[in-house]
C-alpha cells in the first residue's frame, strides 16, 4: 500500500469511529436507563479515541509527505487548512473537510434513531470493526497494527453490548421484536457497503463477510430474528458519496471550527 | 428499647463522629431530611448532563470533546451512586424519578439556565462545580455512612472537572478578542446563578438547625459563599476576566471580600419554577424517560424468559 | 431616534421575521394537509420578503454611517465581514453575525413543535407584529413607515388564518383542544417579551399590549380556551440572550455561508 | 347505444382533437389509465417537495432561500391541480395518498436520489425539471381536458423554474473553484437519472401504444430523450462543465447527438424500491401524513360544529 492510500485509508478508518461516536453521543444524558446511558456514552468515548489515534496517524503522514504525494491526496485535505501555514493537525481533518471529503461507511452516519436502531447498529459494525482491527493487527504498517491491537478490546466489549442488546429486544416483548424487525429493515441494506474494497483498504474486506454472517446469524438465532433476505445494498460512503443526513451532522459538528477558524481551544 | 434511648445513642454516635449505616435505628425525621437531599443531589447531576450535553455534538476539537462527554458520564455515575446511597433509606430509583418528573423533587437551580456558548463548558466547571465542591467536601464527612462515602468518590472527581473547566478558561482567555469576550460573557451570566447556589441566608433557611445537629451539614450558607467569594475573587484574575459585581472589595477588616446583593427574586422564580429552562429540562428527562420506557420493559422480559429458562434447564 | 438605534431596530425587525420564517419553512413538504403546507409556507415567504426589506435597509443605513454611528453599532456587525472589504449586503446581516448578535424575540426562534405550537405561536406573533407595524405605518422615518405598510396586509392575513386555526384546533376534538392547552402552556411565557421595550425600540411597545390581549382573549374565547394566569415571562432575546435553541438553528442556517466565504451563490 | 358505437364517438373526438371531459362517456381502461398516470404525476410532485426541502434551511442567501421555498410550494400547488384533475375521474384524494403510502401507485423515481449540495438544486432546476417540461409539453394537448388544462399551468411555473436553476448555475459556475466543482460534481449524479426519467426504450415499455392511440401521450420515450440529449449537450457548454458520457458525440448523418447506454439495471433497481432514497422519502411522506391525522380530523370536527351551530341559529 502506498503512503498515500495509508493516509486515506486512516481516514476512513477515523471517519467511521468519529461518525459512530457522534451519533452515539446524542444518547448521552438521553438513555432509557442511567446504566445504559453511561455505557453508549462509554462506547462513544472509544471510538472517539481511536478516530483521534488514526487522525492523528494521517496527519503525522501528511506532513512528512514529499510533493507527489501531497498532490496524491491534496482532495481529501481540508482547503481552509491550506490558508493557515501550520503542519495538519487531527482537528483539521475532523473538523474542516466538506461533506465529499469524509470516507465513512454510510451505516456510521444514520441518525440515531430509537435504542433499538442504535444498538442494531452498533452490533452491525462492531461485528465488522472486530474482524478488521484483527486483520490489522497483522498489519506491515506497525503503527497501524499497534492502534488495532490497542482498540480491540473495546471492541469486543462493543460487540458482546450490543449483541446482548439485540438479543434483549429480539426475545424481549412484542414491541421489542417488533421495533428491532423495523430498524432491520433499515439497517440491513447499509451493511453491504462494508465488505465491497476500495483501493485504499489494507485488508480485504469481502474476505471477512462470512465470519461477519456467521456471528449475526449466531446472534438473530438467539433474538428470534431471521436474516433479511434482500439482496440490494447502499454504497457511497467510501466514495465520499453520502446520505443526507451528513450534511446537517457536519453543520452542527463543525460551526464552531468554522466561525472561530485557526484559534486554540 | 423506648424510643428516647434510641435517640440518645444515636445522637451520641453522631457527636462522636461514628458513622449511622443503613441497619442502624435513626429517627424518622433523619431518614426523611437524607432522602430529600441525597435524591435532590442525585436528581442535580441527572439534570445536570443536559446543560453541558448541549454542546457536545459542538465541541470545537477531539480533545474537548472527548473531555465534556467524560465528565457528563461522570455526572450520571454520581447520579448512581447517590440514588444508591438514597436507595438505602428505603426508597426505590423509581420511586425518586417519579417524584422528580412530577415536580416534587427538586435539583440544583443553576441548572435552569441555558448554555449559549462554548465558554459556558469551562464557566460551569469553574463556578458551577466549585460551588458544587465548596458544599459537597463537607458532605464527605456527613453522619451517613452511604452518603459520606458516595460523596468522596463524587468530590474526587468534581475536583478534576474544576480543574479542567479552568484550564480550558486558561486556555480560551489566552485565545482570539472573541474568545476572550465569549469567556467573560459566560462568567457575567454565570456569576450569580453560582452564588445562589449555596441557597438562601441562613437566617432564612429551614432545615438548618436539625442538619447542622445530625451532622449532615456542618457549614452555613453563608459561610460557604463566602468561601466561594474570596476563592474565585482571586482565580478569576489569572484569567484577566472580571466578576461582574460592582460592589466586590477586600475588607481589610473581616479579611474577606464584600460582595453585593444576591437577587433573591430571581433566585425564588427560578426556584418555583420560573426560570430560562425549567420547563424544558424537566421535558427533556420526562422525554427521556418515556421513550425508555419499551427498552426497559424489553430488558425485563428478556430476563424474565432467560430465567425460566434456565430453570427448566436445571430441572 | 438616532440613527444607529434605527440600525439596530431594523435587525430587531428584520431577525423576527427571519427566524419565524426560518421555522415555518420547515413544514414546507411536511404540513399535515396539501393546502396548509402552501399556507404555512407562505407566511414563511411573507416573512422572508419583510426580513429582506430590513436587512436592506440596515445595510444602507450602515453603508452611509460615519465613523462615529460605525463604532456605536460595531458590535452587532458581522465580524468575517469586516474582513471582506466591501459594503455590508443584507445576507452579510442575516448569515454572518455570532449568536449574541441577534436581537429577534425568544419565541420567533422556538422549534416549529406540532402543528398546534406553529399555529398558535403565529398568532401570538402576528397580533403583535399587526399592531407593531400599523404605529410603524406612522412613523417619520419613510423607509420604515413604507415598510411596513407593504407588509401590512400580509400580517393581517397570517393573523386571520393563525386565528382561524387556533379557533380550530381549540374548538376541535379532545386531542387537538389537549394539545394547543398544552403549547399554550409553553408559549405564553416567551409573550411578555414584546412589550417590554429596548431603546432601539422606535414604538412604545408597552402600549400594544392592551390590544394585543382583547384580540388573544376574543379568538379564545371563540376557540373555548382560558387566558392563562402566569406572570412570569422569558426575556433576552433584545438583548442578544437566547435560548439553547438558536445556535442549532443557526448553525445549519449558516454552514454555507460559513464555510465558503464571500463568494456570490 | 351499444358501446361500440360510443367508443367510436370517443375516438372521434380523440383523433379530431376535442378534448375529453369529466361528463362524457369513455372507455374504462382509458379512465384507468388516466387515474394511474395524473396520480403518478400528482405524487411525484408532492414527493418531489423533499429532495429540495432538503436545502431550504441551508440555502446561503435570502435571495436564494426565497426562490427556494416558492419553487417548492409551487411543487405543491402542482399536486393540487393534478390531484383535482385525477379526482375528476372518480378517484378521491385520500384513495390516491392512501396508493402512494401503501406503495401501490408510483412516483418519479428521479426523486429518490439524494440532494447532496447546494448545486444540486441548480442542476435539478435544469436536468430534473427540464427533462420533466420535455415529457410534460405535449401533455398540454392531451386528451382529457381537466388533465390538459392542469399541465398548461404546470408546464408554464416549469419553465420558470427551469430558467431559475439553470441561472443559478450560471452563477455557480462563475464562481470560485469549489462552486464549479460543485457544479460538476451535481451533474455528473443526476445526468444519467434524468435521462432515466423518459421511461425504458420504447420497445420495451408497456401501455405505449394505447395511450398514444388515445393522445394520452404524443411521443415515444426515446424520441423525446433523444430531444433531451440535444439540448442538454449544448446548454452545458455554456456553464462550460462537461456531461458525464466519453460516448457522447454528434453524429452528423443523424442530426443528433449518439449518447452512451443507460444503466438499465439500476433504472429497475430504484424503480422497484432499491434506490438510495426511496425509504427516506417514503417514510417522510407517511410521517407527514400520520402527524397531520389528528389536525385534519380536529378541522373536521370544529366545521361540524360550526355547521351544527348555524343550522340552530337559522332555525
Amino acid at each position: 500500500m502506498s503512503t498515500p492510500q495509508l493516509f486515506l485509508y486512516n481516514l476512513h478508518l477515523a471517519d467511521n469511529a468519529l461518525m459512530l461516536a457522534q451519533r452515539n453521543s446524542e444518547w448521552t444524558g438521553h438513555g432509557p436507563v442511567l446504566e445504559q446511558d453511561i455505557a453508549i456514552t462509554n462506547i462513544s468515548l472509544d471510538l472517539l479515541g481511536q478516530a483521534r489515534n488514526f487522525y492523528q496517524y494521517a496527519a503525522s503522514l501528511y506532513n512528512g509527505f514529499d510533493n507527489d504525494e501531497k498532490k496524491a491526496v491534496d482532495q481529501y485535505v481540508p482547503r481552509l487548512w491550506k490558508t493557515y501555514n501550520r503542519e495538519l493537525e487531527e482537528d483539521d481533518l475532523a473538523f474542516l473537510r466538506d461533506e465529499h471529503q469524509y470516507l465513512n461507511l454510510l451505516i456510521a452516519e444514520l441518525p440515531k434513531g430509537d435504542w433499538a436502531f442504535s444498538v442494531l447498529r452498533q452490533f452491525f459494525f462492531s461485528v465488522f470493526q472486530f474482524h478488521q482491527y484483527q486483520q490489522l493487527q497483522q498489519n506491515n504498517d506497525a503503527q497501524l497494527a499497534a492502534i488495532a491491537e490497542k482498540s480491540i478490546k473495546e471492541v469486543a466489549y462493543h460487540l458482546r453490548w450490543s449483541g446482548e442488546w439485540v438479543i434483549r429486544l429480539g426475545d424481549g416483548t412484542d414491541e421489542s421484536n417488533r421495533r428491532i424487525k423495523n430498524v432491520l429493515a433499515d439497517l440491513w441494506p447499509f451493511t453491504g457497503e462494508m465488505f465491497v474494497g476500495a483501493t485504499f483498504e489494507a485488508i480485504n474486506v469481502s474476505l471477512l463477510k462470512e465470519a461477519w454472517l456467521q456471528k449475526v446469524q449466531a446472534v438473530f438465532i438467539e433474538a428470534t430474528l431471521e436474516m433479511p433476505a434482500a439482496k440490494w445494498f447502499q454504497s457511497g460512503g467510501k466514495e465520499g458519496r453520502h446520505t443526507e443526513h451528513l450534511g446537517y451532522l457536519l453543520a452542527e459538528m463543525q460551526c464552531l471550527q468554522r466561525t472561530y477558524p485557526n484559534v486554540t481551544w | 428499647m423506648p424510643v428516647q434511648n434510641m435517640e440518645k445513642i444515636f445522637q451520641d454516635k453522631i457527636d462522636a463522629e461514628v458513622r449511622i449505616e443503613p441497619k442502624d435505628w435513626m429517627p424518622e425525621k433523619y431518614r426523611q431530611t437524607l432522602i430529600r437531599q441525597i435524591s435532590q443531589h442525585a436528581h442535580s447531576e441527572i439534570v445536570g448532563m443536559l446543560p453541558e450535553g448541549n454542546w457536545i455534538s459542538r465541541a470545537p476539537s477531539l480533545k474537548r470533546k472527548q473531555i465534556l462527554i467524560a465528565k457528563v458520564q461522570d455526572e450520571a455515575g454520581h447520579g448512581l451512586y447517590l440514588y444508591s446511597a438514597a436507595e438505602t433509606l428505603g426508597i426505590s430509583r423509581d420511586e425518586m424519578i417519579e417524584q422528580l418528573h412530577s415536580g416534587k423533587a427538586k435539583y440544583s437551580s443553576i441548572f435552569n439556565y441555558p448554555t449559549l456558548t462554548w465558554a459556558d463548558m469551562g464557566v460551569i466547571g469553574w463556578l458551577v462545580d466549585g460551588a458544587a465542591i465548596m458544599n459537597q467536601v463537607p458532605l464527605c464527612r456527613t453522619s451517613y455512612g452511604p452518603y459520606s462515602r458516595a460523596m468522596i468518590r463524587v468530590c474526587k472527581e468534581e475536583s478534576f472537572h474544576q480543574r479542567q473547566g479552568f484550564e480550558s478558561l486558561v486556555v480560551l482567555s489566552k485565545g482570539s478578542e472573541e474568545q476572550r469576550a465569549m469567556v467573560q460573557d459566560a462568567i457575567d451570566r454565570w456569576w450569580w446563578p453560582s452564588l445562589m447556589m449555596f441557597g438562601p441566608h441562613d437566617s432564612e433557611s429551614t432545615n438548618t438547625e436539625a442538619s447542622m445537629k445530625w451532622k449532615i451539614k456542618r457549614f452555613g450558607n453563608d459561610e460557604l459563599r463566602q468561601r466561594f467569594v474570596d476563592m474565585c475573587t482571586e482565580q478569576v484574575k489569572l484569567l484577566n476576566m472580571t466578576l461582574p459585581d460592582p460592589d466586590l472589595k477586600w475588607n481589610e477588616e473581616r479579611q474577606h471580600y464584600d460582595f453585593g446583593k444576591i437577587n433573591w427574586e430571581e433566585f425564588w422564580n427560578v426556584v418555583s419554577g420560573n426560570g430560562p429552562c425549567n420547563k424544558q429540562r424537566l421535558d427533556a428527562r420526562r422525554k427521556a424517560w418515556e421513550e425508555g420506557g419499551w427498552v426497559r420493559e424489553a430488558a425485563k422480559a428478556h430476563a424474565e424468559k432467560r430465567a425460566v429458562r434456565s430453570k427448566r434447564e436445571a430441572a
